[in-house]
């Protein structure tokens, strides 16, 4: 089955971000698609590459990166949420682009089934 | 058609569980998941009412949020189910619907 | 508009896409950004219904005045969805009530549903967008 | 000594409104601003509560925020008081802590 | 470690301090960053008081397991806040009964409150911190 | 009177920094000064230079800007934050600088009233 995710939050703040990953690495796993995973609102943050949590707690960054190599998930990022909030190409981290929001819709309209997290 | 309904706020804080229960169709499924995990457990203030809802949709909470939390999955309410992530994506599978109750 | 969208839309899939508006505007910018959503899925050719419920009614209140506060007014392009071929707005009726709102107060023409309708139409969607 | 406190969520939605009433003390003074400011309306379901509380705590209402949301200030219940940012700052001056219910 | 605290903070003035938890931990940050605040407050010599109530007393809840989440478990930190001298950690009773819990169910030595007391104890507060 | 003044949450997703702005430029006005803006948690997203909403919409950090350089305001984002969510030296607009949460407990005890923003 195609899973479409869809992540509202940025990272650390909110658990979104990491129960989005947790359910995305559970459905690869079992043999499920993840046709995309769509950041917006606050969601956008997730794609900074100056994230630096402390070497005792999780990466979120990293985990989304390591997840898009491993398994060529495509990770998108809002343009105009990003704008708002200062993500653009240059803040970038490796494995994540930045695109507008019928990204979202398409995945609405390409997967089986769509699954938020947010606030 | 069925829907899976995702709440992740704790029903002390927030109205986001009471709004999706008043929505829930009969046969529908929902996911008790990040802070909304407290409402599973029997000793609770909320317990009558989720018992309540149990009659008409099946409910389940998310066993490592519960864990994070230190609540024991032995102390969950009769009738609410216990599942793992890979519990979270065969109930995303099988309804045909995710609703997140945001 | 429909014909020139479904040719760029490749797809052909029609799908019931709910957006689900259950917080008040300004606050958080949830409200702002799901309405951009909302214009964006004009452009896919979808059955697309717009919901409120909840503190989501306050989004369609009339009279808002954001002078004092800086904040872009964005409740005037509600009206204007109907220019996108997206009319179908719902609210819910006990959410009105329990805040003392009545239809006459919305900035917008939508259907008020009751809560049991409102679930109902829910349970009838293929995609449910919320934030 | 008083305190102000401020609450900035609806108590549709979030239960600080509560909880913060379950601990102002007589004579406190409570400011209702951004989201809150729908529980100062004359005609919602929460007035009751509300006049209740106006007994023992002064209440007050940020009209900025009331006017962003389409909310008359002319229809805000008997004994709140609708200031503007300069009232809001007169009163975090005048009491002698401020306490913010998040 | 006071003596040599307050020759560091040359201020010479002691507040009393209040850090108010409402928040579960986990579902967001909250309970993390203001507990690094506690810590950081340790330096300055106030009269610190941290206050556990709603849903903040999960924070301190015994037995958390994060191990399947990812995230740091960071109560056991609660516990270390005695050696900083913080000791003066208060729970509304209110709270605890309405999630079906009990002081024997926290992992840390702290004073159960009704919730008249806390709300008397955060009248006394020069300074509230919440999050 | 000295106000300290603390902000929770980043720029957009939420009012709490616009209130605060408020708050703040009211205080000015009214002839009492701000000891110090503190940003912590998601707060420290409102030092990102790289923010840039839509022209017909209120430019959160560009407020913040003026408000430092027009009447000295200090404004503080705590390191340890900005750094779990991609706020550095790098990132930082003009008028914001880097600090220790330290500052934070310092504004508490050195202003007369601290008021906090958040979610």
């Amino acid at each position: 089955m195609k899973f479409g995710i869809l992540v509202n939050e940025g990272p650390y703040n909110h658990q979104a971000s990491d129960s989005a990953y947790r359910f995305a690495k559970a459905a690869i796993d079992k043999g499920h698609q993840i046709f995309r995973v769509f950041f917006y609102y606050d969601g956008v943050l997730n794609a900074t590459k100056h994230s630096d949590p402390p070497s005792d707690d999780r990466n979120v960054v990293k985990n989304w990166q390591k997840l898009a190599e491993d398994h060529k998930v495509d990770l998108v990022v809002c343009v105009a949420a990003g704008m708002r909030r200062g993500i653009v190409e240059d803040s970038l981290a490796p494995g994540f682009r930045i695109s507008g929001l019928g990204q979202l819709i398409e995945a609405g309209i390409q997967a089986d089934r769509m699954v938020t997290f947010g606030d | 058609m069925s829907t899976l309904h995702t709440v992740n706020k704790s029903p002390f804080e927030r109205a986001n569980l009471q709004s999706c229960l008043g929505h829930a169709q009969k046969g529908d499924s929902v996911l008790l998941l990040e802070d909304a995990v407290v409402a599973a457990m029997a000793a609770t203030a909320m317990a009558p009412k989720l018992a309540d809802a149990a009659q008409s949709v099946k409910i389940f909470v998310l066993g490592p949020d519960l864990k994070a939390r230190g609540l024991d999955p032995a102390g969950v309410a009769d009738g609410i189910g216990v599942v793992d992530y890979d519990g979270f994506v065969d109930l995303a599978a099988e309804n045909s619907t995710v609703h997140a109750w945001l | 508009m429909g014909d020139k969208m479904e040719e760029e839309y490749e797809g052909g899939v029609v799908k019931k896409f709910m957006f689900v508006n259950r917080k008040a505007p300004y606050g958080t910018v949830y409200a702002l950004e799901v309405l951009e959503m909302v214009l964006i899925s004009a452009a896919f050719d979808q059955d697309v219904h717009v919901a409120f419920l909840d503190d989501g009614v306050y989004q369609i209140k009339k009279g808002q005045d954001t002078k004092d506060l800086g904040h872009k007014n964005f409740s005037p392009t509600y009206r204007a969805l109907e220019g996108y071929d997206i009319e179908k707005l719902f609210v819910e009726r006990e959410s009105l009530e329990e805040r003392g709102l009545s239809e006459a107060d919305l900035l917008v023409d939508v259907e008020v549903v009751s809560r049991a309708d409102m679930a109902k139409l829910m349970g009838e969607m293929d995609v449910v967008m919320t934030a």
